[in-house]
């Protein structure tokens, strides 16, 4: 906003948060839609703006050897969640969960190990835009559900 | 007569608008801007007569006094009500609407009464309803709405079985202004009330509750250039006088013993504990400010701007307008083809434009168009058709970011 | 460690002591006097960042969120709550007592289960329960209280049958200070739950919900030198999470459909419609203006003003003090024989002095006492060793015109 | 108050309100306490105080032969019931229903027709101090009950 706030918002760009990365996975959407192949699901949902997720994994011995995500919502949600299965697929689940810290401290405190972030830095910009952290947040959310076990929805509330 | 409104000369009294030149506030159906003439009415009571009120003998007490029981008469006055005791200070209309839900709701209604909602309301008139409902074992049923956004056959929906018709009188979401003396009368003859929430009509148009012939009508002082923290009920008076109260506590008894109460006269019986009594002070300014500015010309204004929003956002390709009501106040809703509205309300804001986008707490509406969320531009008296030129500026832009 | 205050710097922030610079204001316990860092705030909101909460994209929006997100969390570091999701807020005390008569009371009492109060307390924590006993069958019990204005064997009056004590930490009208620690554990052990009304001991003294072990804890910002119309109610996260949401509407609810609705987590389950946004933040700032001075300042220099006070007051003859609790706050209960409270009072205004009189909301106190009303002197960071001196002349001079 | 709010409290000085007549009826009400002939009777509350009146009357054909009152409250409210008992005593129903509307406009607008008041012209303090119109009007209105044979007891708000 022209003219901003001074609150915390000192260094926004827009740009910085739809970087052309996100705008690419956006519009292409890498691993969407359902996987049949899928030994364990979990679905998110942001009350926000009701928008849903649905994740599907290919688990084995402790591997994630296949992962897609299905649903709608914003720009932000779909490139977070498209690039997250990127990220996740072939990991360990061990790898996956350090994977979760990672991106969960870049996205609250907007700093990171900038070497082991690769492919995530593009979410970087997110962190200045607190209204927009659970749009980035809940595929990422979801994905812990599943490496735990757990079968609740996630709300990112 | 009908004037012209100068927003450029009412913009000065707004002090956002000072310290964010650049900011295109296109959000008043959410919450208004507010006016210097209320933050000053508001901290004149904190500097020079802060106190609490009824109960007092000392000289600041006894001003605090006044100036909010002259605020409720500027209420009434402002909403046409014969009776300042009919005006109920409540924290929004929210808490309003759930005073009836309680207070009126669950002693009056059984097992096979219906309560008669629509499908264009608000959160705060659907859900009271609902738990109102579950525990009386009454029935909740909806007057359905068309694609454009109007009632539909609103006629059939009500009968011998109808206890209450809660309803909008402006849709927060298409902007629709609903038939409310039409159907009040339909509804009386019925044996039914009649609550209207007000929330979006009270900020934007001259209402009169007499002439409308509701039995309760709620709004808040949030979207009609007052505090945030008050808003208003009005009851008819035998009504109000039949019914328990809502709240227990401070100044709502005329005597208080260890087994047994008894209720003091309204409005007071139903404003439990210490009041809002800045915000309503505040709030009787609004009042005040909105008189002189005349309610008649707001509407026009808003009138105005509505079609040249409407010409703007038609001009663009992409571009969905939801609902075509006949009658309409100044809400438009939209969505842009295949852009998020968070994401199209992200880029707006990055060009200093304020929209909501969200569901505009109105999930059934959204479920009816099937959409998620809309992006919604609502205007007030204070903004410009330069204000509406810059939305359709940037959101040509934000399409093609997105295309 | 302890510092002495100082009242005269301190009353520089105080606007109302410019424009009335011979006020003496001693109604404190009804409602406290604000500071301009707390206008200021509140000014700020409305100036800077005014827009609605929670689900807004723009930056002033985000704005508000974080603002009225950042009071919520500086309440609970006040009352040493480890948890911002605890902390509810509501238009005042009142409210939040209300809030868990009905959203708690009304589930979990039936016929035959007890709620135990005192004699002492205000009409806010008694209406509330009286209606709740009515409502559910539920008995509603007392904790006598003797002459000196103190619990009398409370500790039997807790049985296996109480399921809720609901009592003041301090007494408006006593200014005891009731061991709630004690209390809880003791109720606790019963199975019971207890309810503390903090509206007199928060904006006085360093209150820790925790270490009191209380589950419900209700207070109001306009007694602590925030504004008007904003209370809390503290609760327990998993008490609160278990809990029915109170009213139905906006902000509360996770989905709603046209058949039914899912509930949002606390706080916000307990926060239906538009917040007062503008409110909160003006608390929040009045408890980093508490938090400047300390808790332990403010306390140790009522305690000295009431040991001034009941001096000076003893020092007149045919003044009647009620109570002597051995733990009290700053409030002092008196009648001057022969004159009626607010003949008193009357002319304590025409000499700048501002004192309540009346039944202090508290009408089982006063058939106890055997008196219609009672004047009250009540005294706050701002008050001086001369104002005690300025109510000693004052009645001095009351008396002479009666006699 | 000094440095008093300008609200509209411009002229008080507290002895027009507390006038020597006034603590005079105070110290002795004239005509207090029940009524043995009386047979008409009325009670009022005024619920900001607590306080309670009760009227006791003589009413002959139309005329109000004696009048008591009993209760407690201030001195104002004292006052005015002693007040208006002495002037009560002897009238018709008529003439007492007249004294009640010079009453009422005296108190709510602070002026009247100054000859004809006679004694209760020293109730018109009252009406700088809003607070305490009702303690002055409690015994007046029900007075006004009495003579309209209604039998609610009087509450001043
Ligand atoms: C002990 C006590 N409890 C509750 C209340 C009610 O507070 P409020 O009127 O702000 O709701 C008060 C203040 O009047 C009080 O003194
Ligand atoms: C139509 C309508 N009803 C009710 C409300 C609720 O108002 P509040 O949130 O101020 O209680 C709103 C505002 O959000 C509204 O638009
Ligand atoms: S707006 Fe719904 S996930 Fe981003
Ligand atoms: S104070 Fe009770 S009647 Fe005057």
């Amino acid at each position: 906003m022209a003219g901003k706030p001074g609150y915390q918002y000192v260094m926004q760009d827009i740009r910085e948060l739809y970087q052309e990365v996100i705008l690419d996975h956006n519009q292409n959407p890498r691993n969407f839609g359902p996987l049949e192949s899928a030994n364990r699901e979990a679905e998110g949902f942001n009350p926000l703006c009701g928008d849903q997720l649905k994740l599907y994994a290919d688990i084995e011995n402790d591997a994630i050897k296949d992962i897609h995500f299905d649903g709608s919502g914003c720009a932000i949600f779909k490139a977070s969640s498209s690039i997250m299965t990127e990220l996740a697929k072939g990991k360990s689940v061990e790898e996956a969960d350090t994977l979760f810290d990672q991106f969960h401290e870049l996205v609250t405190t907007g700093s990171a190990d900038a070497e082991s972030l690769g492919k995530l830095a593009v979410m970087a910009g997110v962190h200045q835009y607190p209204a927009r952290v659970k749009c980035a947040s809940l595929a990422w959310h979801t994905l812990k559900n599943i490496l735990d076990g757990s079968n609740e929805t996630v709300t990112t509330e | 007569m009908i004037q012209h409104l100068h927003p450029e000369t009412i913009r000065k009294d707004f002090a956002i608008f000072n310290a964010h030149p650049d900011l295109v506030y296109l959000d008043s159906a959410a919450t208004s801007q507010t006016p210097i003439q209320v933050t000053d009415a508001v901290l004149n009571y904190y500097e020079s007569f802060n106190a609490n009120v009824h109960r007092t003998i000392y000289s600041i007490g006894n001003e605090a006094t006044q100036a909010y029981e002259a605020a409720r008469k500027k209420i009434a006055d402002f909403i046409g009500a014969e009776d300042a005791a009919s005006v109920i200070f409540t924290k929004s209309a929210t808490e309003a609407i759930n005073l009836v839900a309680h207070a009126w709701g669950r002693k009056n209604l059984s097992a096979g009464d219906e309560i008669l909602i629509t499908e264009m309301e608000h959160h705060s008139n659907i859900v009271p309803w609902q738990l109102t409902a579950k525990e009386t074992g009454g029935d909740l049923k909806y007057i359905p709405i068309s694609q454009e956004g109007e009632l539909e056959d609103w006629e059939n929906c009500i009968s011998e079985k109808t206890k209450l018709v809660a309803i909008t009188h402006q849709s927060n979401v298409f902007g629709t202004i609903n038939p409310i003396k039409e159907l009040a009368a339909k509804a009386h003859a019925a044996g039914a009330l009649v609550l209207v929430d007000a929330a979006q009509s009270v900020p934007h148009s001259k209402v009169n509750v007499q002439e409308l012939g509701c039995d309760f009508f709620a709004f808040s002082g949030h979207k009609m250039l007052g505090p945030t923290g008050v808003g208003v009920l009005y009851g008819k008076t035998d009504l109000l006088e039949k019914m328990d109260p809502f709240l227990g506590g401070g100044e709502m008894i005329k005597t208080v013993t260890m087994e047994t109460s008894t209720w003091n006269e309204i409005p007071h019986k139903f404003e439990a504990g210490t009041p809002n009594i800045a915000q309503a002070i505040g709030l009787g300014a609004a009042a005040d400010y909105l008189n002189d500015i005349g309610m008649e010309n707001v509407y026009a204004h808003e009138q105005e701007l509505l079609q040249y929003t409407l010409n703007a956002l038609g001009d663009l390709p992409g571009i969905t307008i939801h609902g075509n009501p006949k009658k309409r106040g100044g809400v438009v809703s939209f969505n842009v083809d295949g852009i998020h509205p968070h994401d199209a309300a992200q880029f707006l804001d990055d060009d200093g434009i304020a929209v909501r986008a969200g569901h505009h707490c109105a999930q059934p509406i959204m479920q009816k168009l099937g959409v998620a969320a809309t992006c919604r531009a609502s205007a007030y008296l204070y903004n410009t058709k330069s204000d509406i030129d810059k939305l359709h500026d940037s959101l040509e832009k934000v399409k093609s970011v997105f295309n």
